[in-house]
């Protein structure tokens, strides 16, 4: 158990400084400019990927004001849990687009977007947003197949949603030859969701489902 | 949602309608306040949820007018609605026209070939209309999402200097010149991509300006004048006769060839005033070259202009 | 006293929310780049300047890890500090130059130092040479009009060519607000030239040069 032996070992070095593996994994989260999976996470800190995601949970409880002995908190006495406060902080750990990131408090959102210049982007338009769910339920995806589906051009929109970052270039359709879209993790980021499965499902939206998904594999360009 | 950014509007839908609003307001008159509606079925789900019908229901005939007027306005108002938009509603406007026509004569009768291929028609409109009801309703789900999340800013700090200066020295191999090089291949337009339009339908054989003017070039080059009836009079389909008559356009610009006409609509005579030697069709004009070039293109051609 | 009034009405305000005026302090601290002073800070949150002296100085210790009853808290009992834990955490808060900003702490720079270069390469990526490009020739220049000439989203590339020292803030559009990039001086060293003036025209490469400017200009987001 090799794995388990090293675990112990960082655990064992990071333990010894104040804070011990949590203010480690803290400290990591502080530099940090993207998401960053449990994994990439316990391999820098020489951790378990176990030993990461107790701890990040941990992290996440304390930061959203659970105090130690709230429900939900674990038993096990763990070190992470050992500072828990009462109160909310003003910022929280989430798992989003397959890693996690700390993000200020949504409920602050007026008071720190007057210290954040450049961190917003302007709101999508109808056509935009429509388009992108498009994309993002039937991606990978030709603009002919969207525009199918909307009944308008999308060309332009489509464009504007790559320039975003929110749409990515997936290669080309092998029978028609038409460079095919799907969404990207920014898009999984600015939607707060972790992967695509999150996405509410979309077969409670079209009604009669069975028919219908077949005739529109029948047309589908 | 109706309030939608129209500073970030992509061109075309948005502009559209922002027209129409104003139009709507200077005129006044017509019922149909219009919102900014991003397509057909948007708008069709628009007057339906207006009339509080069903979408599944066969009341489609209702909206049928309203729909219409608010094309034809649509069309008064005239530009900055993009074709491929207007020619999507009209397909739309027409099968709901049919709708309605079928529904003044007596029901019970579904026999004829016609009749059948109108409940298609009309199923298939359904079903379109539903699948973009459905990503419709996700559309405002992403909106809201994204509206909250919005409300969150991720911590995105530069790194720490001493961090910063644990990074390996950069590695910078490009000159000036080079570095030019990329910055102009980067500043490049790339909005190239045509907007895709639909060949299919097409099915005219392949037929190459150059392929024909070098057939022409042979006959005129070591014969007689000849009449453009008689340049014609092997073609085996229209797309050869009007690209022979393209090419050898090409080739009067190029002065190679001369034509004579006694009167109008009489035969067309053509003769040959290049030098005997040293012309092919690949001399001809530069315009024609960048546009048939490539090989794949070339194939192309002569149906885009066909279809002029 | 209006300062007083001012400050009190927003306390109020601030308070409703979960965790108060130290939570939304700890929220601006947490996403802002740049370290700002308290006077930046109260005039953000509305609070006064001694408030905020004093609720910087509360998170300061809390994230040191003194307990509430440690020696140096404020016998006040201000909800600042009703929160405070007893271990220290993995980032502190320090006042560098004037300004305050969250900083991983010192003791894990190791571990922190050694997930930073994990993954850093000492050549710039295609990517970020052709950003690099754009930005040293439309200077100065925002993000989303990079990545309209790009056509793909460029936040993250430039984050990098900003953390390379190569290109840096240049203040903010006075129209759109967005921030604006320039290339700095090392830029020039690592080319090998004195100044932008010595880049080589792009003329010969790119001809028609002005109707390309236009239609940048009209896609503009």
């Amino acid at each position: 158990m090799s794995d388990y032996e090293d675990a112990v070992a960082g655990l064992a070095a990071l333990g010894e400084r104040p804070g011990g593996a949590r203010a480690a994994l803290e400290a990591v989260l502080m530099v940090i400019d993207q998401p960053a999976s449990s994994e990439e996470l316990a391999a820098g800190l020489g951790l378990t990927v176990a030993v990461v995601d107790e701890l990040l949970a941990g992290l996440q409880r304390d930061y959203n004001g659970y105090t130690v002995n709230a429900p939900g908190t674990d038993a096990d006495g763990s070190p992470a849990d050992a500072g828990a406060s009462s109160a909310p902080r003003g910022f929280e750990l989430r798992n989003v687009a397959g890693g996690w990131r700390i993000y200020s408090r949504p409920e602050f959102s007026d008071v720190v977007g007057k210290f954040v210049l450049d961190g917003q982007t302007a709101r999508l338009t109808q056509a935009a947003l429509e388009t992108m769910a498009v994309i993002a339920y039937r991606q990978p995806v030709s603009r002919a197949r969207v525009s199918a589906i909307r009944g308008v051009n999308v060309d332009s929109v489509v464009r504007t949603l790559v320039q975003r970052g929110l749409v990515e270039e997936a290669g080309t359709d092998p029978e028609s030859g038409s460079l095919l879209y799907r969404s990207t993790s920014y898009f999984l980021e600015r939607m707060g969701i972790a992967s695509l499965e999150e996405l509410p499902p979309l077969s409670p939206h079209l009604p009669g489902l069975e028919g219908i998904e077949e005739f529109f594999d029948a047309e589908r360009m | 949602m109706p309030s939608v950014d129209a500073g970030a509007a992509p061109a075309g839908e948005a502009e559209a309608t922002a027209d129409a609003e104003s139009t709507t307001a200077r005129k006044g008159g017509f019922e149909v306040r219009l919102a900014n509606f991003t397509g057909p079925f948007d708008l069709l789900l628009g007057l339906i949820a207006k009339h509080k019908l069903d979408v599944t229901e066969l009341a489609l005939a209702t909206v049928t007018d309203e729909f219409i007027k608010y094309i034809r306005r649509l069309q008064e108002l005239g530009e900055g609605w993009a074709l491929d938009e207007a020619s999507e509603f009209l397909v739309i406007a027409a099968t709901l026209l049919d709708l309605k026509a079928a529904r003044l004569l007596p029901a019970g009768e579904v026999e004829d070939e016609e009749d059948v291929a109108l409940l298609e028609a009309r199923d298939l409109l359904f079903a379109r209309l539903l699948q973009y009801k459905a990503f419709k309703q996700l559309a405002a789900h992403l909106g809201e999402t994204l509206e909250n999340e919005a409300q969150r800013f991720p911590r995105q700090v530069a790194l720490e200097p001493h961090f910063a200066a644990l990074l390996p020295e950069l590695i910078w191999r490009h000159s000036p010149e080079q570095f030019a090089a990329v910055a102009a291949k980067a500043l490049e337009p790339k909005d190239t991509t045509p907007p895709e339009v639909g060949v299919d339908h097409l099915h005219g054989a392949p037929v190459s300006i150059k392929e024909q003017a070098e057939i022409l070039g042979f006959r005129l080059q070591f014969g007689r004048p000849l009449s453009f009836r008689a340049l014609v009079a092997d073609a085996e389909s229209t797309l050869v006769v009007v690209v022979r008559f393209l090419a050898l356009l090409e080739m009067f610009r190029d002065r190679v060839v001369a034509f004579e006409q006694p009167a109008p609509l009489s035969e067309l005579t053509v003769r040959w005033t290049g030098r005997p030697e040293g012309w092919s069709s690949e001399n001809l004009s530069e315009e024609y070259e960048t546009v048939a070039a490539p090989a794949t293109q070339r194939e192309t051609d002569p149906e885009e202009h066909a279809n002029e």
